[in-house]
């Protein structure tokens, strides 16, 4: 990948880099796994590991690991990718299609978006094919997720365990929920890295000892700091700060079980018109650095983002509950969050009390990040009748593709969204991704999204821009809207 | 009484903490009196300035600040009240009762102080959090039984000391019965104790309390309490560090104003030594 | 004779851990609410079939006896294991175990700033006792012991490693770090945890000096022409550090939660981290062995100071 | 230069006057205008009352007052320096070398937690610049010298090892350690027990004699100090009374207060005959009695303690008193508790009006209960100080006689009247009564029960001389209406002399004497008792009242 950084000055080679995250799309991590890549994930991804794919900081899609990604027919459902050349894992071991077989025969079956791959097979030393469950226009995007690195080939059982991919860094220390040190690797396929060392520390809700940590000295740089504190520290000379437009929001997981009031359409329309976006945007983004959401993953960056129609109404909202049989209000249990990212916390308080003003209760619970996937899934099985929890998760911008799809039944993210709304939805979805014409798939997305104003299987009320702060001496450390996207090997300390 | 608070008054350190105590108590219950505005009402913008509009400016979510903060004592100096009530009078009764019938409720009752006191009170709590949720419910009852061990231990000893005395002796050998003896006897021997260990304790439940909101294990958002006011307002700690003084102060003068006034009671009282200085 | 009393104590320390153990498993695992109902919503409980709801509590042992189960807790306590985490099945003592080392290792570096400066401060407070220093030293105490620690840790942080930045204002040493290397990046938090400590220390020392230094023994040798620093070094503190050790061995627990606070503040690698995670995910084998791990540090410093009472007072000898 | 002359006194006090801050903030005089002295070589004695000012006075002799109080007018001169003006340097100085002193309370005044050769040897290194092998020997030659067994192994024991008149005789050596040229003994005795009371007063005597040092001794016993000093002063509430030869002063006291010190010390007349036990029913009957303490408790057995009582045999006659006296820690107390009901016995069998009251008093019936009484060494403990004199007396009133409320008043009325309370008493509370009142309101506490039988467990010896008379005369006054049969425990031999028609002497638990007072008392059986009376003859050559043991007419019909 070519990156256009502008930057006059020559870079230097050497140096450590310490940075602390504060938002950490993790699952936990103990001893055992704390170097696999579906564990400690986003900073590190493109650090240590290497999709075939890359999504740049405008969400186009870039060449990473292949040389090739493309359909072998129209139906766009199968699809060919051919390796660059020479790519080294850190263990020395060359890149062959095999590895990218063993990964993605494991991704199939672990990773929510690689589940369309029915399978996959080994054209020749460099050339994988995929066959899809149907055709996919934006592929290529789910070959960029986080979850699609290419790790050697392994048993199921212990493929990614050891940490080793073909990034320009290589772990060499990890602590679990704490750390990770990296080193650079010199053979890294596109040129070694600047870096000699990278030490990433987890400071997850903790965005003031982070800061604190930066203003010291301990850290030459802070991720995903909120908007706030951007505003704040942009005014020290020692420090600048990098934004990236359209980044993570947050979804309110609906978990409609048959017989409690989310089942019911009209209690989430109720709350839809009952959250107040504006409050949230201005309390938990400064007001200019968010966005209305319009309860679909779509970015307010991207072009087929439709904005919902009409404002706050809490009469409305009361006048819904009441047709619902909740006159006198209803309350909806405890809603689970955890500081994924540092304006969370205000976050949720506003959107508990602006819900509470049209009678909507709602008990905030905190949860660490730390296993709160799991905890939230649980063991959600909707064939034994088994829901996942009423709760939050954060979502990184993507393209239409795949945002539009996480609305799809059997998906904890729409809540297990089912009925004829649905279906209208899913079929218009499978329209879309096999619509060569730009202009129709958006029209197809407008469509879909009206649909989501109306049934409102989750809620997703607002987003914000993604921030980095750095030292001044650190150059070329540019943030993006999906964190596990950044990448570090241009970088460099003065 | 009148005489205790007449040598109380001489001593200015006493007084001041007496006061600070006083202002704390008339703040907590004239806050909904004075303020019109909901504590938990979303205003305008967060973190404004101090203004005619809000007086010490809004909170990081635009709530009234000035009304949080005068809120902000209430659940906690409640659970904290409640507990070391709960404490105090469990714990003196069982304490005295305790010494009173000896054997094997002695060795219960010393068995259950020993072991509770072995395990330290935020772990206590975060047991039971664990096991039963986050409530003010949970709090107050797992806040007393963590403090009452301490009121046990006082009021046994001190129950111990006084069954060496005559008039008690002479009761068990009238043949009172033991509850008239714990009442009659021992308990309005222990009273002037028991009112320091309830001040201590109520103290020490408060701070407990504090510490447990901070971590997110006490009382929860959006209530308005000082413990978690501080560690909502660390993020704005650069910006409006009254946010984090104001609360942390808050809570800092309460807990000062009662250390100094039950040290000047129980000096007035003559109970150090009772006390063990611990 | 001696070793007699040692027996009898160490039995004694022996029978407080099993009640312990007993106490602790009657709090999480018979008051309302098993295993089962902390990892799931009462929702799901309700909507699982009985069968499976059977099968899930086999799997987690809750249909076996309480008295059963407490016997194979005791037993694996015993082998110091603490069994897996509900959620991720992960052995809890690997999870415990090296944060726990973190923790007692600030207790100790703690103890070892505090303790002398505890006796300087409250020896002072006792020579001068009922003049200006007493009285200045008194009133520091008071404030020294209200103020909570995460109050003192902030503005700690606040001046010294944001104002003036001598020191880190987080704690970035790894979990499995040496011992010296921890301690090295965690002057902070030993200094908050510090300042509480000499304020309860130097006031039960105070006390315990006050009384000591009017007892007959120094009133005789003040009679005697002793040189008052030999009375107060040689006679007096002796006498006033026996109490203090039992009361200091009291703080113990006090000093652990302490500890629990200043970690989060200043993101120590101990179980202060441990324990909030577990509390909020409902880990109760986590919250378990940490307090039965703590609690067995309370009862060893217990048992310590009551040792160390034995050689400073030949009377219990 | 000139050597300075001798000084022509040891000490010489003018009108000396020391005061302390109470709590109120006023200035408490604690010694008023007080002059005297005491040539070189001297011996003082100096009695009085408790809280008379007799400590006071002797610290004031080492230039050391206790916290709070003052010097407020007067001189005081010791020495050749002026212990009032002189700096603290200086006067520290004298300490330990010059003047010595030897506290009132020997068992709490060595440090606990250090060898007791130790603390004698500090004294020689810091205060006469000794090495320590040279401090070393006159330290082992000291012990020798106030007669310490075994020096060198003694030496090596922490006080707790030691018995209490070990531990003064430590007290003493230490004193003595740089040959001061004024000794102070502050109640050198009243800690100990009457046989090692004896002995250290000999030894007092004995060194004083051969050092040739002046000797100030403070005692509230007038025995010792007629035995040990040529002259005596007596204080009364901080002022001096009386001063003179010790002979003439208790031969012929001028001053009032002095006489009743005389009077309170020396028991008078002759014991109460015994009723002839054969006729009269005897109302408690000890027999076999045992008792052991619980071992403490744990898991290893301690070694098993030695039993507070054995075989003790006794039995009291209606109407009588049976004296019971022993060394400290034979037993006496827990005789009284055995048999007012606050301990079970262990074996034997205890019958009190033919019934069996061998057991806690929980367990006895209601009537058994209310006829035996009991009244407490302490006489403010005994009181609940939450409650008013009257409802002490009234509560027992209702809750044996179940009279109502208005007569349990008047009954406590009309026992007041009988033991000279005053009726204003009756709502006060017992903090605001003198020891003695304090002391007969327990007293009417029994008797509202109407009791048979009355323990007295050292009931007058927290009080002052002259109010243990009045208290022991309401006693026998009430004893003489009510017939009540008293057990009385004691360690004051006049008493017991004055009052008990039968006595019985323990010795580690054990009955080692018994029978009618005067036997007992003229010809003791065994050496414990021999030595009880030997240590109360002392004082017999010197004082002016004859000692019961010396009369030889028979009391028994
Ligand atoms: N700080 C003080 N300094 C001096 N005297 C005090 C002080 N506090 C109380 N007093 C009183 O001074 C009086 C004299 O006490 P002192 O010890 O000299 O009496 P004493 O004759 O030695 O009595 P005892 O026979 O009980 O030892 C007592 O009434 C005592 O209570
Ligand atoms: N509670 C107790 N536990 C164990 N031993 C005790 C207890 N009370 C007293 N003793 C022991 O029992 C023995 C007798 O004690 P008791 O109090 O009856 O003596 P006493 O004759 O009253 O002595 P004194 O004259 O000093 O009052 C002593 O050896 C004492 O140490
Ligand atoms: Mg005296
Ligand atoms: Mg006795
Ligand atoms: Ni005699």
């Amino acid at each position: 990948p070519t990156l256009v950084l502008g930057q006059s000055e020559t870079p230097k080679s050497g140096g450590k880099l310490a940075y602390a995250q504060l938002s950490a799309n993790r699952r936990s991590a103990d001893a055992t796994n704390s170097r696999h890549p579906y564990f400690v994930v986003d900073s590190n991804v493109r650090l240590q590991w290497n999709c075939l794919t890359w999504v740049n900081p405008q969400l186009g899609w870039e060449l990473e690991a292949a040389k090739r990604v493309e359909p072998t027919d129209k139906s766009l459902a199968v699809w060919e990718a051919e390796l660059k050349e020479g790519i080294l894992f850190h263990n020395g071991k060359e890149m062959t299609s095999e590895d990218v077989v063993a990964s993605f025969d494991y991704h199939r079956q672990n990773a929510p978006f690689a589940r369309q791959i029915k399978r996959i097979e080994a054209v020749s030393k460099y050339v994988a094919r995929f066959y899809l469950d149907s055709g996919n226009s934006e592929f290529p995007y789910v070959l960029a997720e986080y979850n699609s690195v290419i790790m050697p080939a392994a048993p199921l059982a212990t493929i990614g365990m050891d940490g080793i991919g073909s990034g320009p860094f290589r772990i060499v220390e990890s602590d679990p929920n704490r750390s990770l040190f990296m080193e650079k690797f010199e053979k890294y396929f596109a040129g070694p890295a600047y870096l000699d060392r990278i030490e990433i520390y987890n400071r997850e809700g903790q965005q003031e000892a982070a800061l604190n940590g930066l203003r010291s000295g301990q850290f030459d740089a802070v991720l995903s700091i909120d908007a706030r504190a951007a505003l704040d520290l942009s005014k020290d000379p020692d420090l600048q700060i990098e934004a990236a437009k359209g980044g993570y929001s947050f979804v309110l997981q609906l978990p409609k079980v048959p017989g409690t009031p989310m089942d019911d359409k009209r209690v989430r329309q109720a709350m839809a018109f009952a959250v107040d976006r504006d409050a949230i945007v201005r309390v938990a983004y400064g007001g200019k650095f968010g966005w209305k959401g319009n309860d679909s993953h779509l970015v307010v960056t991207d072009p087929s983002f439709v904005p919902r129609p009409g404002g706050r109404d809490v009469a409305r909202a009361k006048a819904l509950l009441a047709e619902a049989g909740f006159a006198s209000g209803v309350d909806l249990g405890t809603l689970y969050w955890s500081p994924q990212l540092p304006e969370a916390g205000r976050y949720f308080q506003v959107l508990q009390q602006s819900l509470a003003e049209a009678g909507i209760k709602v008990k905030l619970e905190e949860r660490p990040n730390d296993g709160y996937i799991q905890f939230r899934t649980g063991d959600a099985d909707l064939s034994k009748g088994n829901y996942h929890k009423f709760a939050m998760t954060a979502v990184g911008s993507r393209n239409p593709g795949i945002s539009l799809f996480r609305m799809r039944n059997a998906y904890v993210e729409s809540g297990y969204w089912r009925g004829p709304g649905h279906d209208r939805y899913m079929a218009l979805y499978g329209q879309a991704m096999v619509e060569p014409v730009a202009a129709t798939r958006k029209a197809i997305y407008a469509q879909m999204q009206d649909i989501l104003f109306d049934e409102v299987p989750a809620l997703l009320p607002a987003g914000g821009d993604n921030f980095l702060v750095h030292r001044k001496n650190v150059k070329a450390m540019p943030y993006h809207p999906q964190v596990w996207s950044i990448r570090f090997e241009k970088t460099w300390k003065a | 009484m009148l005489a205790s608070l007449i040598r109380l008054s001489s001593r200015p350190l006493a007084v001041f903490g007496v006061v600070l105590v006083l202002a704390h108590v008339a703040m907590a219950v004239l806050a909904p009196v004075v303020l019109s505005v909901n504590p938990l009402s979303i205003l305008d913008m967060p973190l404004q300035p101090p203004g005619p509009e809000a007086l010490l400016g809004t909170d990081e979510l635009g709530r009234d600040f000035l009304t949080r903060l005068l809120y902000g004592g209430r659940t906690a100096i409640s659970v904290a009240l409640l507990a070391g009530g709960i404490a105090t009078l469990g714990g003196g009764l069982l304490g005295l009762a305790a010494a009173r019938v000896g054997g094997w409720f002695d060795d219960v009752v010393s068995r259950f102080t020993e072991v509770q006191l072995s395990v330290p009170p935020i772990l206590t709590v975060s047991l039971f959090v664990a096991a039963l949720g986050q409530s003010t419910a949970v709090l107050v009852a797992v806040s007393a039984i963590i403090l009452s061990t301490g009121v046990i231990r006082t009021a046994r000893a001190q129950g111990l000391n006084l069954m060496q005395s005559g008039y008690v002796k002479a009761a068990i050998l009238r043949g009172e019965s033991g509850l008239s003896i714990v009442l009659r006897e021992l308990l309005p021997n222990a009273a002037e104790l028991l009112a320091v260990e309830f001040a201590l304790r109520a103290s020490s439940a408060f701070l407990l309390v504090s510490a447990l909101s901070f971590l997110g294990l006490g009382i929860s958002a959006p209530t308005p309490d000082w413990g978690l006011m501080v560690s909502e307002g660390l993020s704005s700690l650069r910006y409006q560090p009254w946010l984090v003084v104001m609360p942390a102060l808050m809570i800092s003068s309460l807990v000062v104003g009662i250390n100094f006034a039950t040290e000047g009671l129980s000096e007035v009282f003559g109970l150090e030594a009772a006390r063990g200085g611990a | 004779m001696f070793a007699i009393k040692l027996l009898r104590r160490l039995a004694v320390a022996a029978l407080t851990l099993f009640l312990l153990m007993g106490y602790i498993f009657i709090a999480t695992e018979i008051l309302p609410g098993d295993a089962l109902d902390l990892t799931m919503t009462a929702d799901e409980m309700a909507a699982m079939p009985p069968d499976a709801l059977a099968q899930k509590k086999h799997e987690l042992g809750l249909d076996r006896p309480a008295i059963e189960r407490f016997a194979g807790f005791v037993l694996h306590v015993a082998r110091l294991d603490f069994g897996r985490t509900l959620i991720t099945r992960a052995p809890v003592a690997d999870i415990v175990w090296m944060p726990f080392r973190n923790s007692l290792l600030l207790a100790a570096a703690t103890l070892m700033v505090a303790i002398p400066l505890a006796l300087f401060v409250g020896c002072v407070a006792a020579l001068f006792h009922n003049r200006w220093p007493d009285h200045l030293i008194s009133v520091a105490v008071i404030f020294g012991y209200s103020v909570p620690e995460f109050v003192i840790g902030t503005v700690l942080v606040l001046l010294f490693a944001v104002t003036w930045p001598l020191f880190p204002a987080t704690v970035t040493a790894n979990t499995n770090d040496p011992a010296l290397k921890l301690l090295a990046a965690a002057p902070l938090p030993v200094a908050t945890v510090v300042i509480g400590s000499v304020a309860y220390l130097a006031r039960v020392l105070r006390a315990g000096m006050i009384e000591a230094l009017s007892s007959d023994f120094v009133e005789r040798l003040r009679l005697t022409g002793i040189p008052e620093y030999r009375i107060v070094l040689r006679h007096a503190l002796p006498a006033a550090v026996g109490p203090a050790l039992t009361a200091s061995a009291l703080y113990a627990a006090a000093l652990v939660s302490g500890i629990v606070v200043v970690e989060l503040v200043f993101a120590y690698p101990g179980i202060g981290q441990q324990m909030v995670r577990g509390v909020s995910t409902r880990e109760i084998p986590i919250i378990q062995a940490i307090a039965i791990l703590s609690a067995l540090a309370v009862v060893a410093t217990n048992l310590a100071a009551d040792l160390a009472l034995y050689l400073l007072d030949p009377r219990r000898r | 230069m000139s050597r300075i002359a001798p000084p022509r006194s040891v000490f010489a006090a003018n009108n000396l006057t020391i005061a302390y801050r109470n709590a109120a903030g006023r200035m408490t005089e604690v010694l008023k205008d007080v002059t005297l002295a005491l040539k070189p070589g001297g011996t003082l004695g100096i009695v009085g009352e408790s809280g008379s000012g007799k400590s006071t006075f002797a610290r004031a002799l080492l230039g050391h007052l206790r916290p709070g109080s003052s010097f407020i007018g007067g001189s005081l001169d010791v020495l050749g320096t002026d212990m009032i003006g002189a700096d603290r340097r200086s006067i520290a100085a004298m300490r330990g070398t010059s003047i010595a002193m030897a506290m009132q309370n020997p068992l709490t005044s060595l440090t606990y937690h250090m060898r007791v050769g130790d603390q004698v040897l500090e004294v020689l290194k810091y205060r006469a610049g000794k090495t320590t092998a040279e401090a070393q020997k006159i330290m082992l030659d000291l012990f020798i010298e106030v007669g310490l067994p075994d020096p060198a192994a003694l030496s090596r024991r922490y006080p707790h090892q030691l018995s209490g008149g070990q531990r003064q005789r430590v007290v003493i050596a230490a004193a003595l350690a740089c040959n001061p040229a004024l000794i102070v003994l502050d109640e050198p005795t009243s800690a100990l027990d009457k046989t090692i009371e004896a002995q250290v007063l000999d030894l007092v005597d004995r060194i004083r004699r051969q050092r040739q040092m002046a000797l100030v001794m403070i005692s509230h016993d007038l025995r010792a100090v007629s035995r040990i000093c040529s002259e005596v002063a007596v204080l009364e509430k901080g002022v001096l009374v009386e001063t003179g030869a010790t002979a003439q002063v208790f031969e012929c006291p001028a001053h009032p207060y002095t006489k009743m010190l005389l009077k309170a010390a020396q028991p008078t007349g002759e014991p109460p005959r015994a009723r002839k036990t054969s006729t009269e029913p005897s109302v408690l009957e000890a027999c076999g009695l045992h008792f052991s303490y619980p071992a403490p408790r744990g898991f290893v057995k301690a070694v098993a303690a030695r039993p507070a009582l054995t075989e003790i045999d006794f039995s009291l006659a209606a109407g009588e008193t049976l004296g019971v006296i022993g060394g400290s820690g034979s037993g006496k107390t827990t005789l009284g508790m055995i048999v007012a009901g606050l301990l079970a016995p262990s074996g034997g069998t205890l019958s009190f009006q033919g019934g069996d009251i061998g057991k806690l008093s929980s367990r006895r019936d209601a009537q058994q209960r209310r006829r035996i009484q009991i009244v407490f060494q302490d006489p403010l403990s005994s009181l609940n100080p939450r409650q008013t004199c009257a409802e002490a007396v009234i509560r027992p009133a209702r809750f044996f006689l179940g009279v109502s409320r208005r007569e349990a008043e008047a009954m406590t009325a009309d026992l007041f009247a009988r033991l000279g309370l005053p009726e204003a008493l009756l709502t006060r509370f017992p903090r605001q009564l003198s020891g003695g009142q304090q002391q007969r309101v327990a007293i009417a506490r029994a008797f509202v029960a109407r009791p048979d039988l009355l323990v007295c467990d050292e009931i007058t010896s927290a009080l002052d001389a002259s109010v243990q008379m009045q208290v022991l005369s309401t006693l026998a006054d009430i004893q003489h209406q009510t017939g009540v049969s008293i057990v009385m425990i004691t360690h004051d031999l006049g008493t017991v002399w004055e009052r008990a028609q039968q006595v019985i002497v323990l010795e580690q638990g054990r009955i080692v004497d018994a029978g009618r007072t005067a036997d007992v008392f003229r010809q003791p059986k065994s050496e414990a008792a021999k030595a009880l009376f030997a240590a109360g003859v002392l004082a017999e050559t010197t004082a002016p009242a004859p000692h019961p043991a010396h009369q030889r007419e028979e009391l028994i019909p």
